[in-house]
């Protein structure tokens, strides 16, 4: 694909990708986890998922394989759960669970033209991949399946790693509906 | 830096052809190989609908505590998965036409959601895509009511859609779905709710009991014929939500005590048939009589009628129901009894042979059961806010 | 106040009342239990308030004082309750429980300039009392404390019975927030 | 027939002196008493709210499920009562103005609900009686983003509201709240936030860890001083919802792993004074670190910190607090733990001396504990969808 990077929004884009890109390169702070970037307007709210990121603390330390606690909890058959791998990075409704996948918006919607990469472990093989996040616009909240996701997640003055922000830019519409998680392929 | 780009591209969606460019790095040391391009594994596309089927169910949420915010699901209803979703307004009607090419909402605006101007629309959607493809005015507005089915039909021909207002008299208005143009709006005194049996007729319930039929010309200019009264409006109205066989032009009126009174729609003029009851003398002792929301709901080609059931007294015909009974509607026999896994308010059963009987049960969970078993297929997760109505095709 | 029935907004209120009043009446179907007038766009919706409802129909034949099975159950210190005996006729959300009261509308709101009249029967007198219902309109659902009423509710073909009507004809929106209940004197 | 006419009259709402009319019937002998005509026991009107005090509490309900639904609650802080309520728009914010005459939302609303054009505002409402008196636009648009308090702040003299935006720069939109018009935007690149110390200054925080101090005109030309550095951005940041405490110009940022920065924001380049922790060396082994929404709130005439705390690993910052803590600002001592009844998302505090803490429990409940006893006074019932923010005067 042809860079479009001499307009206005894409410096944003650049900007914003460079420095989760950086990030993603190294063994660091972001890195074990995927990053969180900005995949959703995600929200912390129905008590459910609050339990449910809750119960992920347990007193004990869990047997460890992978440095990231996602993909230690991860699975890769359901893509309509929230520990499905490749969503070590997203936040917001699945849309998986909205008539949509991974790597596929729901009918009535389009995803959002710019995308940020995070990087999973697939439990399987063990290896981290890229992942492409992408908000699906055009219709209010989906509703369902609600995941919470804070690892990785920063403050909005930070935007480029924050993941409450309506990720729609350049979209045909502004309005959130889900957050997908294409697979882009081998980190390294 | 320059030597560095986005992941990003057209959203060439539909087409679902989308390659991602990966960052390819600069100088950073720290950063992945420089100039690496990585081809995105998958294309990201947006889904479309399968043609509309017997089995496809759509659900009306009116999103009550929220009602500026009502939305439509799309369920496969032979597996009880969300297919998709769109937003309606406030109180909103919904109808898929008959050709199942096209979805009608009927939705009220605000130009700031809850204030400003107010507009009324026919939206008409693409049923695989869900796009919208025009919104047509209603100049003339629309009733605002608790979404009740038969305040909007569609001609079977699919040409005229059908609106029910009151404002303060009450009136219809034709919508010609195919110029996407509102034509007129006739006056129907004291009646109320649609039913549109043929290219350019429907029928409305009377205040007083009595059955209205409009035969109307393509400028909208009608002619009423009153029947006699059908029913006793006063002490044992019809459910607005009564059995309707749009395919025979029959309506099966159903009355809070559990009456039927059918009625032949298909002439300029309606005509009642002898009434049955849907319960013997036991029953009706023990209780038993309709109730709910979307209380009725028909088979066409099985000519049967169904029937949401609770035991309560008077003045609980929006109780929920505990069971549906199923009746051969030409004689009044009664096929099966099927109770509920939950009480639930509303009911439609697919138009095809192996017919599937869903239910909106009260935990907002959507129900299917197999009529021919009885036995559960699914039962969905809570469904939306307050799930009110559900559509199949050729209901 | 002077009658402005010249309007054709008049006509219909007229039409409905009159059919209302002559109902309310008599000592038939209807005037029992007071009307189920057009006092809200009410819906039979929330799990609890469904709960509610079935629970009033007991197995046995509880002890009845009054013909009104509401004013049997009623009580008159309570108006955030469902059982507050102006409310024989009312339905929809209670504008005492968002900010107003049984005869007030709650602040951003005002009252439809229509009413309907129910009349209840008062349990500490046991004397009949008429009430304007009116809808309070100009922000959507308040979404606090939902009745559901049902006695004398007839089906939307006859409106000036029906229940399910946005009753905000003639007010500055048409936008339901809550239902309320005046006093207007004894009915007889 | 004539000589009977609807209970109705022109709502001379707000002026409380309605009179209903009551129907005198016609000849029907079944009829009331021909010509009767009461008057309404009561007068029907519209409550006004009582004068913007210390113990009003406002909640914004994002309504995350239905996000074109956002709306505030408004209670009395006292005692938990709905006073009143208004809707809001998508991901809005909301403010009090220094006077407390005035409300202040920011909302973006679409023509159709959910589609069509788009249009951002300050909606102006008065505090008394929630009529909407001004909607200001906002032509150069604004953030869309879970709503966050600092995305919008008025300044002390009550003269201009602040917009964050980010579209692709980021950038503060002026606007002048008594002229009511949008007077410029002023680009902050890097920063977000914002804090409105003083007439025509306000600050920011930044991706690098400097805080950045806007001086501008009344053209909204604007003057940006940076500090280096005063927190790890990289591997501890600052909550956005840190403490602010406007009256001083002190901005606590409180960061992840519950490290204190007090900012001195008077002059026109930041302070940052010394750097103390909410936790001891044995507090933080056994997890003890901020969390939630609002995770702090600030009383400035006391100049206490109110942080939420909650026990667990890194990334979770964003779990729920189980106790608040309360310190003296100035001095970093910790004055008492409050044990909250139920797990929180957002505190506030209110500004009077005999402080209320209020919290959003996780059930969404609004709870309010007395902070010199630290004894429950209520809990609401669970309080609209998804309530998210709480706002005090003065805070």
């Amino acid at each position: 694909m042809t860079p479009i990077s001499s307009t206005r929004f894409d410096r944003l884009i650049e900007a914003f990708t460079r420095g989760a890109a950086q990030r993603s390169s190294r063994r660091g702070f972001l890195s074990q986890c995927g990053l969180w970037l900005i995949a959703a307007s995600a929200l912390p709210l129905l008590p459910v998922a609050r339990r449910a990121q809750a119960g992920e603390q347990p007193a004990g330390k869990p047997v460890r394989k992978f440095a990231s606690a996602f993909a230690n909890l991860a699975q890769t058959s359901d893509s309509t759960r929230c520990n499905y791998w490749r969503y070590c990075a997203s936040d917001g409704y699945l849309c998986a669970c909205c008539g949509g996948g991974p790597n596929t918006c729901p009918p009535g919607t389009s995803p959002s033209p710019t995308s940020w990469i995070g990087s999973c472990i697939n439990p399987d093989d063990g290896k981290t991949y890229l992942i492409a996040y992408r908000d699906c616009c055009g219709q209010d909240s989906c509703g369902r399946c609600l995941c919470l996701g804070q690892e990785g997640d920063m403050p909005s003055y930070r935007p480029q790693v924050n993941n409450d922000i309506v990720w729609c830019f350049g979209a045909s519409s502004m309005v959130y509906h889900c957050s997908s998680a294409g697979l882009v392929g081998l980190a390294e | 830096m320059r030597g560095w780009f986005a992941g990003m591209s057209a959203a060439g969606v539909a087409a679902g052809a989308l390659v991602l460019a990966l960052p390819a790095f600069g100088a950073d040391p720290d950063d992945l190989a420089a100039d690496a391009k990585l081809q995105l594994a998958e294309s990201h596309v947006t889904a479309t609908l399968t043609p509309t089927h017997a089995r496809r169910l759509f659900v009306l949420d009116v999103a009550f505590p929220a009602a500026e915010a009502a939305r439509t699901y799309v369920l496969d209803g032979a597996t009880g998965r969300i297919e998709g979703m769109f937003n309606q307004a406030y109180w909103p009607n919904f109808a898929v036409s008959p050709d199942g090419s096209e979805l009608y909402a009927v939705d009220s605006y605000w130009e700031k959601h809850t204030r400003g101007k107010r507009s009324d629309y026919i939206v008409v959607r693409d049923a695989r895509t869900l796009q919208v493809s025009e919104d047509i005015p209603l100049p003339a507005g629309r009733l605002l009511i608790v979404s009740k089915k038969y305040d909007f039909d569609v001609t079977p021909d699919g040409r005229y859609g059908l609106t029910y207002n009151l404002a303060p008299q009450t009136t219809v208005t034709v919508t010609d779905l195919k110029a996407r143009k509102s034509i007129g709006t006739i006056g129907i005194p004291g009646c109320g709710l649609i039913f549109a049996q043929a290219a350019s007729r429907f029928s409305s319930l009377c205040a007083d009991g009595a059955i209205a039929t409009v035969t109307f010309d393509e400028s909208a200019n009608g002619t009423i014929r009153r029947t006699a009264n059908v029913f006793d409006a006063k002490n044992d109205p019809a459910f607005e939500h009564s059995g309707w066989d749009k395919h025979h032009q029959m309506l099966y009126l159903v009355t809070y005590h559990g009456k039927v009174v059918p009625v032949d729609l298909a002439g300029e003029q309606a005509v009642a048939g002898p009434s049955w009851w849907l319960t013997d003398e036991a029953e009706r002792r023990a209780g038993w009589r309709p109730g709910g929301w979307q209380v009725c709901h028909f088979h066409s080609s099985k000519r049967r009628l169904y029937v949401l059931m609770h035991r309560g007294g008077d003045w609980t015909h929006k109780n929920s129901g505990t069971e549906v009974w199923e009746f051969e509607a030409t004689t009044g026999r009664r096929v099966q009894r099927v109770r509920l896994p939950e009480p639930a308010q509303s009911i439609a059963v697919s138009q095809d042979d192996d017919a599937l009987l869903y239910a909106i049960g009260d935990s907002y969970r959507i129900y299917a059961l197999g009529l021919a078993t009885g036995k559960l297929l699914y039962k969905t997760r809570p469904l939306g806010f307050t799930p009110q109505l559900l559509t199949v095709w050729g209901d």
